[in-house]
């Protein structure tokens, strides 16, 4: 028999984001995607069309996004981990269906690499400008958890942690990278598989019978289920009960709606990754996520060189947001800047978050360009000065 | 004596949520008790069947048939069925809703799982309006029928369904009426045979919102209708199948055997890959 | 050089990005180096100019966007024309003499080596399409920014299966080419 | 459960019905599609108010289910009597 | 010839906020509706394919909310006013067709009634969850105008308002209603149609060759157009220039996106519709909209009764936030009760706004039922002891 | 001697944006050539004349004619066109997409834009790819070639597009090549002159995603292929006509009067209104 | 009564939203007063119990949603079990007394009207349909909630056109009846 | 633009094209569809690049803009020499 492709291609690499993305995804046990082409994301899931008839996988591209994004659904209930990949306008399609998977608690990670918008925009260039779009997006109170990767490595490893939080917490996970992020080549290691922290599917051991899809039996989240194993269950929409089926009043509603946000914003310390460096007695801290904490890190190496004392705060979990974390950082340093390459997303849950404690600062732009290390330069000594 | 059940079918259904929510006289349930005769007939393995459903009063039924079960969005179940039958090569896949939901809102979808004949069967349950929310027209609404949203009368052309989906790469396509019981059971049956895409309209009354509104008595009445206008034609070039006043076509119009879309996909790869080719199992 | 912002440039279906590829990739795999590298896209690039940008340095790198750049290989006159300008003090530009005529715009202090590459794929190799391997050969010993070791170990993980041979002799056609 | 039409030893009627009087909603097709006309709507009704059948010509029914298959409802079904089967 | 209907339906009724939102539009000059059904909104289409057809308008129901969402904006560039209807699942899948509206600066009106989510929820209860999806449903940076009423009365004069900001700012514009609001009846006063202050389509008076469909010749919006004219207008959802042509580069973009949203955020004082009482010297103050304003009415008229010194102040205008609305409440009074059928969107905005000047209590449910004026006596107490 | 323009069509065409962004040999210049010339053989009222396009190479081409025209959304460019067709009863609208645009995910406007018989002309350019994203498959892209997301080859089932317009309600329905530049010109003539909802297929070659992935030479080669191929076959059943292995069925299938949407909207509401009635006539 | 809330319940079909409609009608047009209405809404609500919720007030009425009713108009058994127990004290039960069977459950307090409203409708009026108008008619006295003037125009703006004196003659029936 | 087939006075050729080098992409349509055969590839770039066509046979051409329908790019097109229009 001919010798099959490895499944976790370990090694040094150099590759781009979406690659990355798309490896990482494989090394995490993705094994079906449903998709729609988008740039900046397509090269994404055409390097998954490529990987998974060797391995088991299979990608499928749908009609639209409306199925691409509730395609992958089906196939989780059967049982498989999957993902679907968009930009922009797709994103914005996929929202009824994220609305689903935070109903139906369906394990699931959904992969934007951002575009300049709103609309059809910039296609090809990068922007991070649906980052309040991924927590409000759909309709509804509901809570998902999104994460930014700020190089390939990063795309890499991230991703695999966006499949463990999805099957953690079954909830939409967002993997929010930028088109410089997805289009950028660089150094990625891929470690040996069974380096890689990898949470498998958690199939209930209870028997039909003695189990409810939506009971809690330890935790905040209910254990998984697959068709199939005899349970007969019943996954919908509407508002349910513990068995799954509609309850149509509003005190299973509270119930639902509640647990369905707890069992987020009650696990933000474990969910939260957030990256400082040099922030204990600073006079700046520069906050930011994605590709401009690559820019903040050269920004700010460069402004400690002349003598600012500046740090820098990366957020690699962006929701949910870490109050808590942001008010470290406010205790420790005279000013926040956050720089983000929208018109200021992020900037609001940071002000909210730390009130009147330091000043923050915004830097900013309307996308389409990433922001440059000068403006990042400057701003910081202006908050300095 | 045997132990009398509250229902030989009852095995099949959640009978825990029953009575069920349809309205006295709704076709939908008769279309249910015909699709649990079916699955009787065909002794399927209740653990490898799964049904999936839309939103709207036929997208209901995923709510009470005791198989593992999914009410998705509106429109938008044959997408999440597609993923689900892809990964379950071993388990039959049935898709139950409206005309809305499958027509008029899926209707992409629609045109795109019969384009791939993906492995499933759907169950259209044609009511000639939008029972859920009211009584709004539909792409299926006669022409001049009343509803909520053409209160002077509809005025938009119709769907030919069965036209549409066999144009579309359908390969088993039939209509029957909620009144052809014995028919559309066997019809049920094959299309549950059948590998590929198969696909049933089922016309039925909603007394409640298209009925009543319309002026057309009690449900009974269309049942009578169903029964005078069917002409029975198997086989029948489905362009000629359209709703007319007086006529309704009923029977199994399309029915061939393509390689189904994983049929085909697997194909594919091996002719490609060779031994390199991994077939996708899903999770077993 | 600790730091080296390498910029290519040329027509699509020269090997731009292939180029490119084989430097980073020499840089991170095969050097243990950071290096990243970053492509033009989009519609208004198709059958035009195509561009990219490679970074090197022995640290993880931040910013990844080119400026000013420390080496600026060139295969086109538009792609000449577009980015000459753009050149630190200092710089060195690899050009194909044949395709590219250098003028004034050329900022002072910049090193220029031009090399009739396409000749030397089509004569030496037989194959034009080995072009942008002989501006690599000529580029690395121009610029010494990576190691000649380096580079051919990359060349042979880039180019497809079995052309390698052919790839690396184009290489070495650069690499030993000196102008009369 | 109205199960008063079971067959006793000895008798002769080929078949009978079972309702399930709680689901029942009083639509007519079982009376309607009962192709030996055994069933009439009765005047009863249940707890939420909807007419039910009833086996009015217990004699007609074959036992031939086709009520059953006709109800939306799930409330009523036919079954055979004294088959071989049983 | 028979007596036609009047256009506007002057009088005196007592109709659900549906029909009142309906009667609006058609006061407003609005003469095209694509909509598609879905409960608790579809009344105001139901009542729009009623009176259209004898007042010279237009309902067309759609396929699907895509097609409603952008159908009508086609009729808009014919030159006509227009809108969609939904609700819940429906305005998410509107999201990519918002942005669209954003871009061309198509003057647009969506009426969201809400119901209860996330996804299928519970259709026929009230909720007012899609806020904060109103502001960021869609992808990229883009700045929108929400209002919310509170009555059927508010429903009639406040989508006249919508209609009128949608005309002077070239934007979407929500109407945010909800469930209750929607099928509540009450009574509504309809003015004779001279009474009721309509801003009229402006199409530019510049003739072919010295008009630019985006380039700013007065304020900071463009002057509208329509087919026909003989201006040959292109206009496109990529990043565009002032002739409407795509632009695509960074400049462009940033020039484009930055006057889309400053365009609504430097005139919030013109478009926010703040209505206060009791706020001076208070001791708390309950901020809400929507049916929740009914409601603080009430607790807040029972508790004063009490001898509580409590002020209410219902936000018509949701979005541009009115930060400086905020502050200046937050400097009347001690503490600021934010009720809201949710479990916690625009309280999160006063919060950012008035930083640490009071303490900012939350008053919330998630949804299904509107918040009980029980509860909100309680708290209004609570905070106030 | 006459004054020389720089192109007989340029007066329909937004020159300052010339050259156009298209490839070399990229057929959907030549469509837009063949429609430039039969706006120009209609004599149409410029101000009459609006184009409509969605997302992907063939969707920039209404930013290249000089009329009032609109680049909306990927696939939604028949529902703005519907709302604009509605408002301008005087004006024809035409929609100018791919077939991803159109037959992927505008699928479902698609068709019902086909059942309602909206008065408005659709050419749809098929280069069996998505061209602008970069080569992917598509519902039309044949069995077993290359996509970048079909990387072994194509797997599924495709679309006959003709057939699955007119099986959805569409009244004129033809297939041209760019290779059939007078053909095509004439039948865009008929389907801009057809009251209701007209269609237009052109094959056209992407040399630089599809044909180059699937070694299929330069742009010349697939004309050449189209040349060869040709069955023109007018009034066929569009069942006959999926495109196969070299036979490729041209010609005008469906041309059928029926009433538009608006027509039988204002009929209807006539018979039910009568004088009360007040058509809808936008703005003007 | 300043502020007066009442519930109307019965089955789908039977005229609680038209009777809910007429009264919020009177006091808002015709009496110059506010009013509120909510219906009950739903899958759940179709074809079985159908409720209405009726405030009337000489102010503007903030919350409109009743817990407690202060007159309980109610058309069938299942809606008088669904709300008998949320009365006021000193409420006003005005039912249908054919079809409703009072019970133990009634509040003390609470001040009972019954009338057979079908058969009159039946027989005086030859039309069971108008069974509401009787009932509301009846309502009226009982209650004198809204002055009957106001509910009579309310009623001939509410009923289809051509039917307002048929639904006056019943609402009459209904105001005149008196329990023997 | 090249333009120097115009015609001049006696001159006994039917038509000519006119070339828009700018707008040229070299695709060679003009010259393959052709019906007379009176285009050929040059060998001419323009600055673009692309290879431009070239009017070789000039008493070939009849004016009958075949290559002007053909071009993807509007950058040439045929038109009549001495017709009576002129
Ligand atoms: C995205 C979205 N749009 C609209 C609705 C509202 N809705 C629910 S069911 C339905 C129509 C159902 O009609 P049909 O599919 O014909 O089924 P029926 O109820 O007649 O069985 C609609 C429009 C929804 N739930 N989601
Ligand atoms: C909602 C959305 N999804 C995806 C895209 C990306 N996209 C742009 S064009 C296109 C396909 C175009 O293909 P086709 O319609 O066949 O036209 P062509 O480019 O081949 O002319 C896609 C997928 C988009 N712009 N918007
Ligand atoms: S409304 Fe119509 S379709 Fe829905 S349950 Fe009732 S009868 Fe059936
Ligand atoms: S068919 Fe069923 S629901 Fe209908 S009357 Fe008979 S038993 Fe009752
Ligand atoms: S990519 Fe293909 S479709 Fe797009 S312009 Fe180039 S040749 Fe034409
Ligand atoms: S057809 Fe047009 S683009 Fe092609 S070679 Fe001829 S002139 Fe140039």
């Amino acid at each position: 028999m001919a010798k099959s492709k490895p499944i976790v291609d370990t090694g040094i690499h150099f590759i781009d984001g979406n690659m990355a993305c798309a490896e990482g995804a494989i090394a995490a046990g993705c094994r079906f995607v449903s998709g729609y082409p988008i740039t900046p994301s397509t090269e994404v899931v055409e390097h998954m069309a490529k990987r998974f008839p060797e391995i088991g996988g299979m990608f499928i591209q749908m009609e639209d996004e409306l199925a691409a994004s509730i395609c992958f659904q089906g196939a989780v209930w059967s049982g498989v981990k999957g993902m679907t990949v968009t930009s922009g306008p797709g994103f914005s399609l996929m929202m009824e269906h994220v609305g689903l998977a935070a109903a139906l608690e369906t394990p699931s990670v959904f992969v934007d690499v951002q575009r300049a918008g709103p609309s059809t925009g910039l296609p090809t260039a990068p922007a991070q400008q649906d980052m309040m779009q991924a927590r409000w997006g759909s309709h509804g109170d509901y809570e998902i958890i999104a994460l930014s990767p700020s190089s390939p490595q990063e795309c890499f490893d991230y991703i695999v942690t966006c499949f463990n939080l999805s099957e953690k917490y079954r909830c939409p996970v967002f993997f929010m990278m930028d088109e410089t992020v997805g289009h950028m080549h660089g150094k990625v290691k891929i470690p040996d598989a069974s380096q890689i922290d990898v949470l498998e599917r958690q199939n209930t051991t209870r028997p039909p019978g003695e189990y409810q899809p939506y009971k809690i039996y330890e935790g905040s989240v209910p254990e998984m289920v697959k068709v199939g194993m005899g349970h007969r269950i019943h996954i919908t929409g509407l508002t349910h009960d513990e068995q799954g089926y509609p309850a149509m009043n509003a005190d299973a509603q509270q119930t639902l709606v509640k647990r369905l946000c707890s069992k987020i914003t009650d696990n933000v310390d474990d969910i939260s990754i957030i990256k400082t460096e040099n922030i204990d007695d600073s006079d700046v801290v520069v906050i930011s996520y994605g590709i401009t904490s690559r820019i903040a890190e050269y920004a700010v190496n460069t402004t400690r060189e002349q003598g600012i004392n500046a740090g820098t705060a990366q957020l690699v979990t962006i929701w949910p947001f870490n109050d808590r974390a942001m008010m470290e950082i406010a205790s420790k340093t005279k000013n926040i800047i956050v720089a983000e390459m929208n018109l200021g997303q992020i900037v609001n849950e940071v002000r909210r978050a730390v009130g009147n404690a330091v000043p923050v600062h915004f830097l900013g732009n309307a996308g389409g360009r990433t922001i440059s290390p000068e403006l990042m330069i400057g701003k910081i000594r202006e908050v300095t000065r | 004596m045997t132990e009398i059940k509250s229902h030989p079918v009852d095995g099949l259904l959640r009978t825990d949520r029953m009575p069920h929510i349809w309205c006295p006289g709704c076709g939908v349930g008769t279309s249910v008790n015909c699709f649990t005769r079916a699955i009787e007939k065909l002794e399927m393995d209740l653990d490898k069947l799964h049904v999936v459903s839309g939103i709207g009063c036929t997208g209901r039924v995923a709510g009470y048939i005791n198989v593992d079960s999914f009410h998705t969005t509106h429109g938008r179940a044959l997408a999440f069925a597609t993923g689900l039958s892809l990964s379950r090569p071993d388990s039959k896949v049935v898709v139950y809703s409206g005309d809305g939901d499958i027509a008029a809102i899926g209707g992409n979808h629609l045109i795109h799982a019969a384009r791939r004949n993906v492995d499933m069967t759907v169950i259209c349950v044609n009511n000639y309006t939008y029972g859920m929310t009211g009584g709004q027209v539909t792409p299926t609404t006669p022409d001049k029928a009343l509803a909520s949203t053409t209160p002077f009368g509809n005025f938009e052309h119709t769907f030919n369904i069965p036209n549409l989906v066999a144009a579309s790469g359908g390969t088993y396509v039939a209509r029957w009426t909620v009144f052809h019981v014995r028919q559309l059971t066997r019809a049920m049956v094959s299309a549950l045979k059948h590998p590929g895409f198969s696909f049933i309209e089922v016309l039925s009354p909603c007394p409640t919102l298209y009925m009543r509104r319309n002026k057309l008595g009690a449900a009974v009445n269309l049942m009578e209708y169903f029964k005078e206008s069917a002409v029975i034609e198997n086989g029948a070039d489905t362009r000629t199948v359209a709703l007319n006043e007086g006529k309704t076509v009923l029977g199994e119009f399309v029915n061939v055997r393509l390689p189904t879309l994983r049929e085909s996909y697997e194909e594919r790869m091996k002719e490609a890959l060779g031994e390199k080719f991994v077939p996708y199992e899903g999770s077993k | 050089m600790s730091k080296v912002d390498i910029r290519i440039c040329g027509m699509g279906g020269q090997g731009v990005i292939m180029s490119g590829l084989v430097i980073g990739k020499a840089a991170s795999i095969y050097e243990d180096k950071w290096s990243t590298m970053l492509q033009s896209f989009g519609p208004e690039a198709r059958g035009s100019t195509c561009a990219a940008q490679v970074m090197i340095d022995d640290v993880h790198i931040g910013y990844p966007y080119i400026d000013k750049a420390d080496i600026f290989l060139v295969f086109s006159q538009a792609g000449y024309e577009k980015y000459i300008a753009e050149l630190k003090e200092g710089a060195i530009l690899v050009y194909e003499d044949e395709l590219i005529t250098l003028d004034e715009r050329v900022p002072k202090g910049v090193k220029t080596c031009g090399i009739p590459a396409t000749r030397i794929a089509q004569e030496q190799i037989g194959k034009v399409i080995t072009f942008n391997m002989v501006m690599l050969g000529y580029f690395a010993r121009a610029t010494e920014a990576i190691s000649l070791d380096a580079l051919k170990k990359s060349i042979v993980d880039s180019v497809p299966h079995g052309t390698g041979e052919m790839n690396l002799k184009a290489f070495n056609a650069g690499y030993n080419y000196t102008a009369e | 459960m109205a199960n008063n039409n079971e067959s006793t030893p000895g008798d002769k009627r080929k078949g009978t019905v079972v309702i399930n009087e709680d689901r029942c909603k009083g639509c007519t097709y079982c009376v309607r599609y009962c192709p030996t006309g055994a069933l009439e709507m009765s005047v009863r009704l249940n707890h939420k108010g909807y007419t039910l059948p009833e086996l009015a010509h217990p004699e007609k029914c074959n036992g031939c289910d086709m009520c059953g298959m006709y109800c939306p409802d799930f409330a009523i079904y036919g079954r055979r009597l004294n088959s071989r089967e049983e």
